[in-house]
Parts: structure tokens; C-alpha cells; sequence
């Protein structure tokens, strides 16, 4: 019996103590982690908008939309981030559109499991890239093997077409998506600069 | 001063005699899962490291009363609370970092380095030596996942800390730092070491029997069984 | 009486002594080998032909580094110098036959060197190892260097080839499919050995018939490729055929050379059928779902660590046994 | 055209050609015959004569001491030299009596030769057959020299209901029994029907391979109107005669590890241990001579011959024409399962079926390497087991795992050694593993009683 | 389906042996005989499945609900140890056999770091409570199945003729390098 208490005892004060310290660094910690992820959404958002100066959350659709401004406080076009299935796994990447939709302003890669060196290249420039200023119209196409013909074309990775593809899809489902929402008369004027 | 030759090992045992991934063949998953880069395995083995020599503080100073039954619990409690404050301060202060150590971080929790070392010396041991004891494995964790990481850098991605390594006409050899590349490197590196400590030994013996033999008084029987090891 | 007598017989030399039997077969390893080489000798004709000299020199480094190494380890682990029993030359010229055309030498060295080192010779050399060291090689540069060896160029007397692509690349990344006939006359894509049919038939049923390599592992493939295919293409006609699945990509080559190594498939005859229809199964499933155009080595290397528990496993019932 | 076989086994050169249309010839007698006291499987036998004893052929010498075992007949008319131990075709040293023939002196008489009173095959009894193969000193021709009066005389309770004559002569070489079919077929359905009657069977069957068409016409044509007797043609493959493996072929059944043939209703004899038993009957002759092939390309001029138990090798190679100058191992037995003679001073004893002698060519030896896993030997073993790893058991020394594997059903057959293309003397280790294995069962039974 | 590829996924595109690092230790350790090795990764697919439905109840029900998420590292290996005691305790009692196969490797698996990895994972990949019970079973299928293969493997090896300096540890990881290159066969089979 005495052994159990002690037992009991032994283990409720470690536990006390080391709660109570969790608590004590979490409650530092939590601000600057908060911090730390909002800061990477803002980075992602402006480095799609390179025009951008400010951005609003949508609260109008059930996924994560942020509308950019310039600097006069107009809207320039959206920051969307999405997802779908790479290679390996979950490929996460935030594009920027142009405010009716129809053109890409530029892509970020989010969060990706693509094989290093081989479909991690899908967030480096020869790549991403040609996202920059990319028509998406009616969607984005991808070419295999020879330079873009057509306006709306990127070309794929050699050795990662897969990967390559993925992106294209995840681009232009996140697109088709924001165009009916945009279509079905959503307000999303609405909400200003804050 | 002999009391000081033995704090003294006690630091460098766990360098390299009792190296814990090369000899002790503890905490593999993190040695092999992190050490894609020189630089990934140096920051674990900094994180193991804190959490070993904390934990192993704390629980040599409390060992005269937990009781046996909830020994491993409260080690473990000890542990992951140390980790809990690693991850955290990891994700405030390197949030980069941290992303790329991923979900390995709180596993240093179940790591058996950590929890061997405190069933097998700090739960017997001065807090002193505890410490010294864990600052050694550490040390000794340190070096193994730094060269592990250094080699997989080196030839899967031509850098070394980051810096370019190896000339452009080396074409990196990508399996390296794939899971393949970590087994195979480590498997190689391990049986090299081996390879190297039995020629070692060998030649030790060898010496001996040498020895043994100048000696006049040697036996017939002696000298038939010495043939055989040579 | 006669001229030799017994007597005399004795003094001359001595009687050999040994314990029964008193015959053996008159296969012996280095023979097997070399016959194998042998039957490899039409594809290496057909790979210099379709892609020309340079492939000469891609198999010929991997050969020599592949004996190299051998020689090597076992000079350096002073072991008798057992490379003319010819399973190195085997080795090295499987791994030449099936990298892509235009591979670098470099690359096909570092391929050989591994296929030697870390998979045959770790393992205590000849007989021991438990993967294809062949496809050890392969497998290690594709994981090192997946872009170079994922790149085809097409063959020189292509008259109507299917562009770069192999036939399975061309249907799994474009819904191109390939006519039978380039496939099996090897106006195709692919690597080196992998690409003529015919060439492979001729080697693969020499083997078959001089008993070499066993035929129940490319009959268990086939077999498996057929129904395995041919299942899911009566579900859904737009994945490959079985015939497609035949004649496209290294199937007959893997079928033939390289699923019949003896050292790293089942002893067993029930073990041997279980390894190939586990290979065919595999192949299948990563030829139509997988992120990968081919399959035949990946599913050969799979098969291969099964190999224990399936002669474990297969071990016949003894002679008169009743199984309870 | 598939004939009647088992799974597995192997198929060497057959070479065949070299004596199977030589006519038996009767030796004459040696300068001295050896008579080993165990020339069977079992128990020594008791010598009952002394040095410088005067013996006539046909005499008892030696007699059987326990149930298995079996009497030594003199086989010349002579006096013992020695009783002690002396070189043996086994490859061992083992006590024999050796007996120079006499030299009559003028006016001296020699005693006459002994034989047993011959008796009638159509009234006798099964209880003198037994006797008279007992008293014959009658052993297994087949190969292992089993007393042949004890599996006449099967235990209380068990259903015979087949008696096979093993006529396959599956080794290599030998061509002993086929000559005998030829020759001698009604001697052999002879003894068939004698040893059905000892042991109460209806049913009797005469199993030959394909490779001898003389003999299975010569049989047919003896049992063609004798009811109840058949002829079964087999297919021509190592070790088709092993006594399993005529089972499984002539009727289906597998004797389980560690039973005999009786468990499943069937005795088996070779064909020379049929006509041994019809002699003994029929003429009253005991065991004295042994029926051998003497062949190879070792050897000038192979024959079939009569040769007098006891002679000593050499004598026979010499009436054969000497060794070839190219002659390398001296075999007595088949080459799959006989054993490789030292010393040819050792002599033929009751059950020696044939002396091959082998050349450089023959018995070129092929380099050792490591086990490819090829499986060959596994395909080949008549009785299912791994060769492979039993071998590499046995080397390592893991004897559990070889026990549990099956190691002491191995009948070393060799059919694994010989198409290894490896060349590892798998059946070498594997009779080592055995040996070590029942040495290991006895202890434990010993520590456990 | 969607359940079907998760299990695929764990068990074998993404082993969590060979692709994931996790639970290397009782891998190395345990894979020398078959005898043992496959009861462990039975024992470890149970401990898996019981980690899978008690982490993701304790997350959901408690620790987000309550905020104190930075709890989770100590609930849940203590939660899991102490559940797993529980388990042998009830096992013990029920059946002996039972208890003999599995019992004895259950307090290694406790702390072994393919059960945290796979709390997290569950948590890191926002799996709702049915899929995390596939994923528990297919990471434990996975696990059995890649110890499995290595304890086969490693029965032929000593057979072989290893170098001494690679024996043991070494060529144990050489093989689980040429097993995670046979299995990257199956890389994108999944999420194409
Ligand atoms: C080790 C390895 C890693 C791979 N990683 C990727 C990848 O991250 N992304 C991808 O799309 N394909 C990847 N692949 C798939 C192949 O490269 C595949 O053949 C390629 O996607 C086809 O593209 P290609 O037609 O341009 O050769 C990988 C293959 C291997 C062997
Ligand atoms: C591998 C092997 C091969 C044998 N081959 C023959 C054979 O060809 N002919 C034969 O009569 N006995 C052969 N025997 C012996 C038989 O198994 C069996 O003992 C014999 O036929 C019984 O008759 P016996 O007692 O009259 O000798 C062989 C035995 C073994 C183990
Ligand atoms: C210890 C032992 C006991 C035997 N007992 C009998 C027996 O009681 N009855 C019988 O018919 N054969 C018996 N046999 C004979 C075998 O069945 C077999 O015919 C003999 O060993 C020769 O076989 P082989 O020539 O095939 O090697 C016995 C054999 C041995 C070794
Ligand atoms: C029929 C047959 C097929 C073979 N196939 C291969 C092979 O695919 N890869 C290889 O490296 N060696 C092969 N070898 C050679 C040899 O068995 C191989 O190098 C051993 O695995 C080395 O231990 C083969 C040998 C034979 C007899
Ligand atoms: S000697 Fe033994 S193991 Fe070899 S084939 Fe004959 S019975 Fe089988
Ligand atoms: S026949 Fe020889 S090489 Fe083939 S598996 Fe058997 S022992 Fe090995
Ligand atoms: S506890 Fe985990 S990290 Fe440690 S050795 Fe075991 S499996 Fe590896
Ligand atoms: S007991 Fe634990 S630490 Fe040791 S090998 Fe097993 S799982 Fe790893
Ligand atoms: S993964 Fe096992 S301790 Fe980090």
C-alpha cells in the first residue's frame, strides 16, 4: 500500500512539474509559432502577388482565400492556396490569379514529399517559373519533351512528368473551383483593404 | 588523480569505444532517418544530446526516490518533457529547422539511446558522472550522424554543410540521400569500422602470441594452437 | 596372362580412393556460366546492331569492372581468384544489356562496382546472395541517377519508331500504344538488351532446352502475366494487353535471364512456381498502378527477398511422410 | 513412352553395353579364398573350425550367432591358414578365416564336398524354406546383405500381400541380374514362388527396367502361364531399385521414414537373392558362389562370372585381363553406391554383385565451388529431402535443424551428389550429418531410459 | 477505397521500416529468427491498432478540445504504455498461449518508436478515426511483413559465408537497403 502511494505520489509530482513547465514554455512558445506560420503564409502570398502590398482573408468560401491589394488599396487578384497528390504524397502550392481568374500571377510551393533532387524541381524556377504571367485559359496544359507551343502550355520535367503533372492538375482544379464560385455570383468584392 | 582518469573516460567512453550508433546499434532510427545532410544530423544529435544530459540531470538527482515499479515511467515522463520543450523552442526559434527534422524530433522520446542510458547509468549514477556520461554519448551520437550526414550530403547532393563539395562533372548520386542510401551507408560505414577494430585486434593478438613465443619455456601445445590464429 | 598385372597395377600408382558415388554429372558450375554468356550472345549482337559501336563499349566496362571487382575482393580477402567460372562476366553483361543506349561509362562502372560489391560479394560471393546482383546494379543507379536512366534514345534503324519513349512509357505518360510487330522485331525504345524479341528468345530457349536455366520460372511468369494482365484488361480494355505485357519492355529478358538466376530464386519446383506468378503479380500491379513505366526488375528484387520464406515454406513432404 | 517410376532420381550414362551380352563364366578356383565372418547385415558369426583345420567346400565354418545374422560354408576344399583380421571389400578390416585349397599327397583322400538334400519346390513347407535359406547362409544380393531367412520370416500380425523381385539393376554398369533374367528365368520365378509360399502371398511381381528388353521378354514369356505372377515395366532411372522407390512404382504406396516395406504389404528380393533361393531348395546348395560383373573401361575384358566367395580381387581382375593402363578406382558395387577398394587383396564376399573398375576419364574430378541453389538436387532426391541444406547443416554442425529436416531418411542414394553441378559430395556430408544425428537419438534415448 | 489505399500506403508503398525509419531497433534486434520475428510483428500490429484508436480519442476528445496540445508527447506514450501493461495484464489472465507468443515482446514495443511515429502521424495527417484505424493496421502489416522478409533472409544468411566484419548489425543493414530499394518499385503506385 505504501508503495503504491508512493508510487502514485512519485509519479503525480513529476507529472505536476513537468505540466507546469510545458505550460510555462508553450505559453511562450505558442505566440512566436503562431507568428512564425502566418508569417510563411503572408511570404508565400506576396511572393505570388509581387504587386501585392496587403491581403484579406475570404470568409465567403469554405477553403483558405486571400484577395490582394496594391499599394492604392485596389484589388489585384487572389492568393489560393491548394492541394492534391504528387508522386510520394500530398503536394501543397498557393497560386496567384489575376482578379477575374484568367491569368496565373505566379505559384508557391507549399508543402511537398516529391523525391529530392528529381520532383522537388517542381519548386524551382526552370519550373515554377513559367507559371509567371501563365494564361489559364480555358485551363493550363502541360507538353512533354519540346518547349510550349501554345500560350497556355508548360513543359514537364524530365524525370519527374508525374510530379509535373500533379502540379498542372492541382492548378487548374483550385482554378476551376475559384471560377464557379466567382461564377455563382459569390460577393467577393466585397471586404477592403483592412 | 585516479578519481580523475576515470571522469575523464567516463566522458570519452561513449565517443568511440561505446559509441552508440556504430557499437551499441541505439537510436538507428534517427541516424538513419535525418541524415540526409551533415547539417540535419549535427542539429539532431545537438537536440538528443540536450535532452540526454537534461534528463539524465534530473533523473540522478531524483533516483533515490522513484520507486522501482514506475522507474520507466517517470523516465519517460522526464524525457518527453524535455523533448515537449525542444520541439517547442525548435518551432519558435527554427521554424525552418524544425520542418525539416519533421515528426523525428518528437520521436527522440521512444529514442533507446536516451532511455538506455538513463536505465543503465544515470538512474545509478552521481549526477556528476550522469552527466559527463550523457555529454559523452552525445559526443559520440554527434560524430556518427555528422558522418553519416557528411557522406550521404557529399555524394547525393555534391555539398557538404551546404557548400558545394565536389566538382559539376560529379553527377550526384541521388540514392543517397534516399531511405536505400541511408541503410546501405550505414551498413558499409559499420562493417568498415568492424573491419578496421578486428584488424586491429588482430594484430594485437598476433603481437601477443609473438611475444609468447620468443618465450623459451613455450610448450609444443602452445605452438600448434598459435598456427592456428595466424 | 596379361601384360598389366594387378600387382604391378598397384605399384605404379595408387587406386583412388573417394566414397560413393563414383560419377558425376558432367554440368559443372564454370560450364552453366558460360553458357549462359553464350545465350546472351544474340542480344549483344542485336544491341550493337540496333544502337551501335558505343554499346560495345557500355557492356564491355560493365563486364570488366564487374570482373574487376570480383577480382578485386577476392585478392583483397584472399580468397582464390574465382572469376573465370564466369558469373561476373553474367552479371556484367546483364547490367550493360539493360541500361538505356548512350548510358554514361562512368555511370555503368559505378553500377557494376555496386552490383559486385553490395550485392554479391558481401554476401560471401558466388551462391550466397540473396538479390540478383544484376539487378542489384540496375536498381542502385536508377535510385542514384533516375533522370540518365529513365532517358531513351531511339534505335538506329528505327523506321517508324514510337518516338524516345519505351512502348510502356509512351502508354502509362501519353495513352500511346505500340503495334506488336516493332515490339517484337525491336523497332523500339529501350534498353539495350530488352529491346529485340527475337534475339531473346533465341538465348532464352537454348537455355530452356540445354536445361540451363529452369523453365518452370518463365512459365510460372508468363502464365501470371496472362491472367494477372489479362484481368484487368477484360475490366478495362485501355490497360495494356497481356500480349502487350509480353512483348513490351524487359519482360522476356527478365523472364529468361534474370528471374532464372539460380542463386537468388526458390530451390524448390513449388517454390519456383510461386516466385514467378509473385513476380507476374507484382509487374502487373506496378505496370498499371505504379509511378514507374517498368517493372520486371523492381518485381524480380521483390520476389527475391521472399525467397527464403517460399523455400521455407515449399520444402516437399518427405518420402512417405503423412502431412497431419 | 512413360513407364511406371517415382518422382525424382537421376539418369546416368547407363554403359550397360560393355558386359550385358557376356555369357556367365565359372571362374576356377583361387590360389586362397578370405571368408569373412560378416559378409551380411547384423551380428558376426561364430568361426567353428581352427587353424590348420582341414575343411571341404560346402562345410559350415562359422555359424550364425542371433536371430539376425547368418552361417559361413567354406567355398573350396582346403585347410584354414588363419582366423584374424583381414582386408574387406567394406573398405574396413574385419575378422575372416582364410583357407588355402588342399594338396591332395599321393593316395590321400579329399573329404568330400557337403550340400544339403535337395527338396521338392512343389510340396515343401513354409517352415523349411525358412530353414533351408537359414542353414544356406543365404544374404541379400541387392546390396545390403540382409539375411534373407528373417524377411522370410515376417512378424505376427503383419498383411503381406505383394512379394516384388527387384529386377531394375538400376546402378550403372552392373549387369548381373539382367543375365540372370536372360538365363536363368524359370530358376527365378522358381524362387519367386518359394518365397510367396514362405510368407503365404498369392501375388507376386517382377519389376525390370526399360533399358533390358532381353529380360523383360525372357521373363515374360516365364511368367506368361503362371498365375498370380506378373512382369512391371519401368522406366530406367537411378535408384529405381531402392526398395521405396520399386514400391511406389509397381503399386503406389510410400513406406513412411523408419518403416520397412512389410508395413505396407511388401517384401522385396533381387533377383540373384531368387535364384540363391531356389538353388538352396531345389539343389541343396548353400551360399558359395557369388555372381559378378566384372566391367568398366579399367578393365581389358569385362565378364559375367561365377566367382567362389572369398576369392580375392586380384584374382578376378586378373582372369579378366588385368587392369587397363589407364585404370583408376576399383569399385565393388555399382558407382552410385559401392565402395572404392584400397587394397585388392580384399575379397568377394556373398552379396558382391559386381566390381567396376573405372579410368582417368571416368573418374575425373570436378572442382568444388559454392552451392549455386540451383535446386537440381532437390529435384533429384527420391525421397524429398534438400540436400543442399542438409550438407551445409551437416558442415556447420547444426544437427537440430538437419533432424528436423528429415536428415536420417536419406538413404545416400547420391542421386544429389551426382547431379550437383557444383560438385559438392553432398551425400558425403549428408552420411556424416546422419551418423552424428542417430549417434545423438541414441544418447538421448540412453539418458532418457 | 479511399480506407484500402491508406492501408496499401502504409504497409507497403511507404513501409515504415524501410521508408520511414521507425522501429529500426526491433527490426535489427529481433529479425535474427523467423520463429520470433513474425509473433513481433503481430504483437507490434496490435499495440499499432490499439495506439491508433486510443491516440486519436485522446487527441480529439481531449487535447484539442482543452487546448493543451503541447501535452501530447507525455499522454501518449504513457497512455500507450500503460494501456499495453493493461493488455498483457488482460492477456495473461485469458490465455496462457497467447500470452507466451506475444506477451514477452510487448513491453519492448512500448517504447519503440514506430507507435509514437505512428500517433504522430495519425495526427499530422488529419486522419478521422476509421482511416486512422487503417492506417494502424496497415503500418503494423507493413511492419510485420518487412521483419518477416529480413528474419528469412537472415536464417539463409547464416548459412552464408559474410564477411566477419560485416556480420550481425552491418550486412543486416545492407539487406534493408536492397529491401527499400525493391520496394521503391512501388513509389507513386498510390497517389497518382
Ligand atoms: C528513385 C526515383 C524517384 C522518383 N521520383 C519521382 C518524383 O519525385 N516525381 C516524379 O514525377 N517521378 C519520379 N520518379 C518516376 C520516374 O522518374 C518516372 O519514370 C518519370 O516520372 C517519368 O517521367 P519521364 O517520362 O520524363 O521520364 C522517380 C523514379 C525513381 C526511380
Ligand atoms: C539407392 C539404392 C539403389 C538400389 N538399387 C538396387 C537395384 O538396382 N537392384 C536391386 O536388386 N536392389 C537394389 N537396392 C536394394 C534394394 O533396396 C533392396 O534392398 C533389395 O532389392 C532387397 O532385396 P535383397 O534383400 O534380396 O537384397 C538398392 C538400394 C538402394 C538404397
Ligand atoms: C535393423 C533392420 C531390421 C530389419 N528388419 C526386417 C524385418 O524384420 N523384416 C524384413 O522383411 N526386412 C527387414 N529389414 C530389411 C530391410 O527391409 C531391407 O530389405 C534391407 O535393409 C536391405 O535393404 P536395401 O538393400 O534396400 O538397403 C531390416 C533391416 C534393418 C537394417
Ligand atoms: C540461368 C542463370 C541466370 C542468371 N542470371 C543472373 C542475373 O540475372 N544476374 C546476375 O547477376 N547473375 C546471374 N547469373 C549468374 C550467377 O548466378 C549470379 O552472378 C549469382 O547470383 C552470383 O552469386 C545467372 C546464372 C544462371 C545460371
Ligand atoms: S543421398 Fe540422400 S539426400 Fe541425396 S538424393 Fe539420396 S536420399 Fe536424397
Ligand atoms: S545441386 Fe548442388 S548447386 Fe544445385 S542446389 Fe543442390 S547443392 Fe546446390
Ligand atoms: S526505440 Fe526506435 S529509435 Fe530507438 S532503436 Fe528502437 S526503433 Fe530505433
Ligand atoms: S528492447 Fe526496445 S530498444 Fe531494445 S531492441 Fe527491442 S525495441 Fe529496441
Ligand atoms: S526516430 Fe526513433 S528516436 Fe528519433
Amino acid at each position: 500500500m505504501k508503495i503504491i502511494l508512493s508510487m502514485l505520489a512519485t509519479l503525480s509530482v513529476i507529472g505536476i512539474v513537468s505540466g507546469g513547465g510545458l505550460a510555462m514554455v508553450s505559453s511562450w512558445a505558442d505566440p512566436l509559432i503562431a507568428a512564425n506560420k502566418k508569417a510563411a503564409t503572408e511570404q508565400a502570398i506576396f511572393q505570388v502577388q509581387t504587386a501585392a502590398k496587403d491581403y484579406k482573408k475570404m470568409e465567403s468560401v469554405e477553403y483558405e482565400l486571400y484577395k490582394v491589394f496594391d499599394e492604392s488599396g485596389n484589388a489585384v487578384g487572389y492568393a489560393l492556396p491548394w492541394e492534391g497528390n504528387g508522386f510520394q504524397g500530398k503536394i501543397r502550392i498557393m497560386i496567384g490569379l489575376s482578379a477575374d481568374a484568367s491569368t496565373i500571377t505566379a505559384i508557391e510551393i507549399l508543402e511537398q514529399v516529391e523525391t529530392p533532387g528529381l520532383g522537388t524541381k517542381i519548386a524551382e524556377d526552370p519550373f515554377r517559373g513559367q507559371f509567371e504571367g501563365l494564361p489559364a485559359d480555358p485551363q493550363v496544359d502541360w507538353v512533354k519533351g519540346a518547349p510550349p507551343t501554345k500560350e497556355n502550355e508548360v513543359q514537364t520535367i524530365t524525370g519527374a512528368t508525374i510530379s509535373s503533372k500533379a502540379i498542372v492538375a492541382i492548378v487548374n482544379d483550385g482554378i476551376s473551383q475559384l471560377r464557379s464560385d466567382l461564377a455563382s455570383g459569390e460577393d467577393m468584392a466585397q471586404g477592403g483593404a483592412q | 588523480m585516479k578519481k580523475q582518469v576515470t571522469l575523464f573516460t567516463e566522458y570519452t567512453k561513449g565517443v568511440w569505444d561505446q559509441n552508440p550508433v556504430f557499437k551499441q546499434v541505439l537510436g538507428m532510427c534517427p541516424a538513419l532517418a535525418v541524415t540526409v545532410s551533415a547539417m540535419n544530423g549535427i542539429a539532431m544529435a545537438l537536440a538528443t544530446t540536450f535532452v540526454l544530459t537534461f534528463s539524465s540531470l534530473i533523473i540522478s538527482l531524483i533516483r533515490k526516490v522513484i520507486p522501482t515499479q514506475v522507474r520507466i515511467a517517470s523516465f519517460i515522463l522526464i524525457i518527453a518533457t524535455f523533448v515537449t520543450i525542444v520541439d517547442l523552442v525548435m518551432r519558435a526559434q527554427f521554424p525552418a529547422l524544425s520542418k525539416e527534422l519533421g515528426p523525428y524530433i518528437p520521436l527522440i522520446v521512444v529514442n533507446c539511446l536516451i532511455l538506455g542510458r538513463q536505465e543503465a547509468f544515470s538512474s545509478k549514477n552521481t549526477p556528476g558522472r550522469a552527466v559527463l556520461d550523457s555529454l559523452g554519448m552525445g559526443t559520440g551520437f554527434l560524430i556518427a550522424l555528422g558522418s553519416l550526414g557528411g557522406i550521404r550530403e557529399i555524394l547525393g547532393s555534391r555539398t557538404f554543410l551546404g557548400l558545394q563539395v565536389m566538382p559539376n562533372a560529379f553527377d550526384p548520386w541521388l540514392v543517397m540521400i534516399l531511405p536505400a542510401g541511408a541503410f546501405l551507408s550505414l551498413g558499409l560505414m559499420m562493417g568498415f569500422l568492424n573491419h578496421m577494430n578486428l584488424r586491429k585486434k588482430d594484430r594485437e593478438e598476433r603481437e601477443l602470441v609473438a611475444r609468447h613465443l620468443q618465450e623459451p619455456k613455450m610448450s609444443l601445445e602452445h605452438g600448434e594452437e598459435v598456427k592456428s590464429w595466424s | 596372362m596379361s601384360d598389366v598385372t594387378v600387382t604391378e597395377a598397384q605399384n605404379e600408382r595408387e587406386l583412388m580412393l573417394s566414397t560413393s558415388p563414383h560419377l558425376q554429372s558432367r554440368w559443372t558450375t564454370k560450364q552453366i556460366m558460360w553458357f549462359v554468356n553464350l545465350a546472351l550472345a544474340p542480344c549483344v549482337i542485336s544491341a550493337v546492331l540496333y544502337f551501335g559501336f558505343y554499346q560495345l563499349l557500355v557492356i564491355a566496362t560493365a563486364v570488366i569492372f564487374a570482373v574487376g571487382t570480383e577480382a578485386l575482393i577476392q585478392k583483397l580477402t584472399k580468397k582464390p581468384i574465382a572469376v573465370m567460372d564466369g558469373s561476373a562476366v553474367i552479371t556484367g553483361l546483364l547490367l550493360g544489356l539493360i541500361v538505356p543506349p548512350n548510358f554514361s561509362l562512368v555511370s555503368t562502372a559505378l553500377g557494376s562496382i555496386f552490383a559486385i560489391g553490395v550485392g554479391k560479394m558481401i554476401f560471401g560471393g558466388l551462391g550466397y546472395n540473396i538479390f540478383n546482383p544484376a539487378l542489384v546494379g540496375r536498381a542502385f543507379l536508377q535510385a542514384a541517377f533516375p533522370v540518365a536512366i529513365t532517358t531513351w534514345t531511339a534505335p538506329n534503324y528505327a523506321v517508324d519508331s514510337v518516338s524516345s519513349a519505351t512502348p510502356l512509357a509512351a502508354l502509362k505518360f501519353d495513352g500511346v500504344s505500340t503495334a506488336v510487330g516493332p515490339l517484337f522485331f525491336g523497332n523500339v525504345g529501350g534498353s539495350l538488351g530488352e529491346t529485340s524479341s527475337i534475339a531473346i528468345l533465341l538465348g532464352g530457349i537454348f537455355l530452356l532446352v540445354t536445361g540451363v536455366a529452369n523453365w518452370r520460372i518463365p512459365a510460372a511468369m508468363t502464365i501470371g502475366v496472362i491472367v494477372f494482365g489479362g484481368a484487368l484488361w477484360l475490366i478495362d480494355p485501355s490497360y495494356p494487353s497481356p500480349i502487350f505485357h509480353i512483348f513490351a519492355g524487359s519482360f522476356l529478358f527478365g523472364a529468361f535471364y534474370m528471374a532464372t538466376d539460380y542463386v537468388s530464386s526458390p530451390i524448390t519446383g513449388v517454390g519456383m512456381w510461386i516466385y514467378g506468378l509473385g513476380i507476374a503479380l507484382v509487374l502487373v500491379l506496378i505496370r498499371v498502378f505504379g509511378g514507374l513505366p517498368e517493372g520486371v526488375m523492381y518485381s524480380i528484387l521483390f520476389m527475391n527477398a521472399f525467397v527464403p520464406l517460399i523455400n521455407r515454406y515449399t520444402r516437399p513432404r518427405i518420402f512417405g511422410e503423412v502431412k497431419s | 513412352m512413360k513407364f511406371k517410376t517415382f518422382p525424382g532420381g537421376v539418369h546416368p550414362p547407363e554403359e550397360k553395353e560393355l558386359s550385358e551380352h557376356q555369357p556367365f563364366e565359372i571362374m576356377p578356383l583361387p590360389s586362397m579364398v578370405i571368408l569373412p565372418l560378416s559378409q551380411h547385415l547384423g551380428k558376426q558369426a561364430k568361426p567353428l573350425v581352427d587353424k590348420r583345420a582341414t575343411v571341404a567346400r560346402g562345410q559350415v565354418i562359422a555359424e550364425a550367432d542371433g536371430f539376425i545374422s547368418a552361417p559361413v560354408h567354406s567355398t573350396i576344399t582346403g585347410t584354414v591358414k588363419s582366423i584374424g583380421s583381414e582386408p574387406n571389400s567394406s573398405g574396413y578390416r574385419k575378422d575372416a578365416i582364410v583357407i588355402i585349397p588342399a594338396k591332395p599327397k599321393e593316395g590321400e583322400e579329399l573329404p568330400e564336398d557337403v550340400s544339403m538334400p535337395p527338396l521338392d519346390p512343389a510340396t515343401v513347407t513354409p517352415d523349411e524354406i525358412r530353414a533351408r535359406v537359414k542353414e544356406a547362409g543365404i544374404v541379400g544380393q541387392g546390396g545390403a546383405a540382409f539375411p534373407t531367412f528373417v524377411k522370410l520370416s515376417p512378424p505376427e500380425g503383419k498383411e503381406l500381400d505383394v512379394v516384388i523381385i527387384n529386377g531394375c539393376e538400376c546402378e550403372p554398369y552392373l549387369t548381373r541380374d539382367d543375365r540372370f533374367m536372360i538365363e536363368r528365368p524359370d530358376d527365378i520365378v522358381s524362387g519367386l514362388r518359394l518365397i510367396m509360399r514362405a510368407l503365404g502371398v498369392e501375388k507376386g511381381v517382377i519389376g525390370i527396367e526399360i533399358n533390358k528388353p532381353d529380360a523383360i521378354a525372357s521373363m515374360e514369356k516365364a511368367v506368361a502361364d503362371q498365375p498370380g505372377l506378373s512382369v512391371c515395366v519401368l522406366q530406367t532411372k537411378y535408384p529405381q531399385g531402392a526398395e521405396k522407390m520399386l514400391i511406389k512404382a509397381v503399386n503406389g504406396r510410400e513406406v513412411p521414414p523408419g518403416k520397412l516395406p512389410l508395413d505396407v504389404g511388401a517384401v522385396i528380393q533381387n533377383i540373384g537373392t531368387a535364384v540363391a533361393i531356389h538353388d538352396a531348395v531345389a539343389k541343396g546348395e548353400a551360399s558359395l558362389t557369388a555372381a559378378v560383373t566384372v566391367t568398366g573401361r579399367g578393365i581389358r575384358t569385362p565378364k559375367n562370372l561365377f566367382v567362389p566367395v572369398g576369392t580375392p580381387l586380384k584374382d578376378v581382375i586378373d582372369f579378366c585381363g588385368g587392369l587397363t593402363e589407364d585404370a583408376a578406382k576399383v569399385i565393388v558395387g555399382g558407382p552410385m553406391m559401392g565402395v572404392a577398394q584400397y587394397d585388392l587383396e580384399a575379397p568377394v564376399m556373398k552379396a558382391t554383385s559386381g566390381i567396376v573398375i573405372l579410368n582417368e576419364e571416368d573418374v575425373r574430378t570436378q572442382e568444388e565451388t559454392a552451392c549455386l541453389r540451383c535446386g537440381k538436387c532437390v529435384d533429384a532426391c527420391p525421397v524429398h529431402l534438400l540436400p543442399t541444406r542438409l550438407a551445409r547443416l551437416a558442415e556447420l554442425d547444426r544437427l537440430e535443424e538437419a533432424e528436423e529436416l528429415g536428415i536420417t531418411v536419406c538413404m545416400e542414394c547420391g542421386s544429389c551428389a551426382y547431379t550437383c553441378p557444383a560438385h559438392i559430395p553432398l551425400v558425403q556430408w549428408l552420411r556424416l550429418g546422419k551418423q552424428r544425428v542417430i549417434q545423438q537419438q541414441r544418447k538421448r534415448k540412453a539418458n532418457a531410459a | 477505397m479511399e480506407l484500402i489505399l491508406i492501408f496499401i500506403s502504409a504497409a507497403i508503398v511507404n513501409n515504415f521500416v524501410l521508408a520511414y525509419f521507425l522501429g529500426i531497433c526491433p527490426f535489427i534486434g529481433v529479425s535474427n529468427k523467423l520463429s520470433s520475428a513474425f509473433p513481433m510483428g503481430l504483437a507490434t500490429t496490435f499495440v499499432m491498432v490499439i495506439t491508433a484508436i486510443v491516440t486519436w480519442l485522446i487527441y480529439h476528445m481531449i487535447l484539442v478540445p482543452y487546448d493543451v496540445v503541447y501535452l501530447q508527447y507525455v499522454s501518449f506514450i504513457l497512455v500507450v504504455a500503460s494501456l499495453v501493461q493493461f493488455v498483457e495484464m488482460f492477456i495473461k489472465k485469458v490465455s496462457q498461449p497467447l500470452y507466451r507468443a506475444l506477451g514477452i515482446f510487448l513491453p519492448l514495443i512500448t517504447t519503440n518508436c514506430a507507435i509514437l511515429g505512428l500517433a504522430l502521424f495519425i495526427v499530422l495527417k488529419e486522419y478521422s478515426f476509421v482511416e486512422a484505424i487503417f492506417y494502424g493496421v496497415g503500418a503494423g502489416a507493413g511492419f510485420t511483413l518487412a521483419i518477416s522478409l529480413m528474419a528469412g533472409i537472415r536464417e539463409e544468411l547464416e548459412l552464408a559465408n559474410v564477411p566477419r566484419p560485416f556480420q550481425g548489425a552491418p550486412i543486416t543493414l545492407i539487406v534493408a537497403g536492397l529491401l527499400a530499394l525493391a520496394f521503391m518499385g512501388f513509389a507513386g503506385m498510390i497517389s497518382v
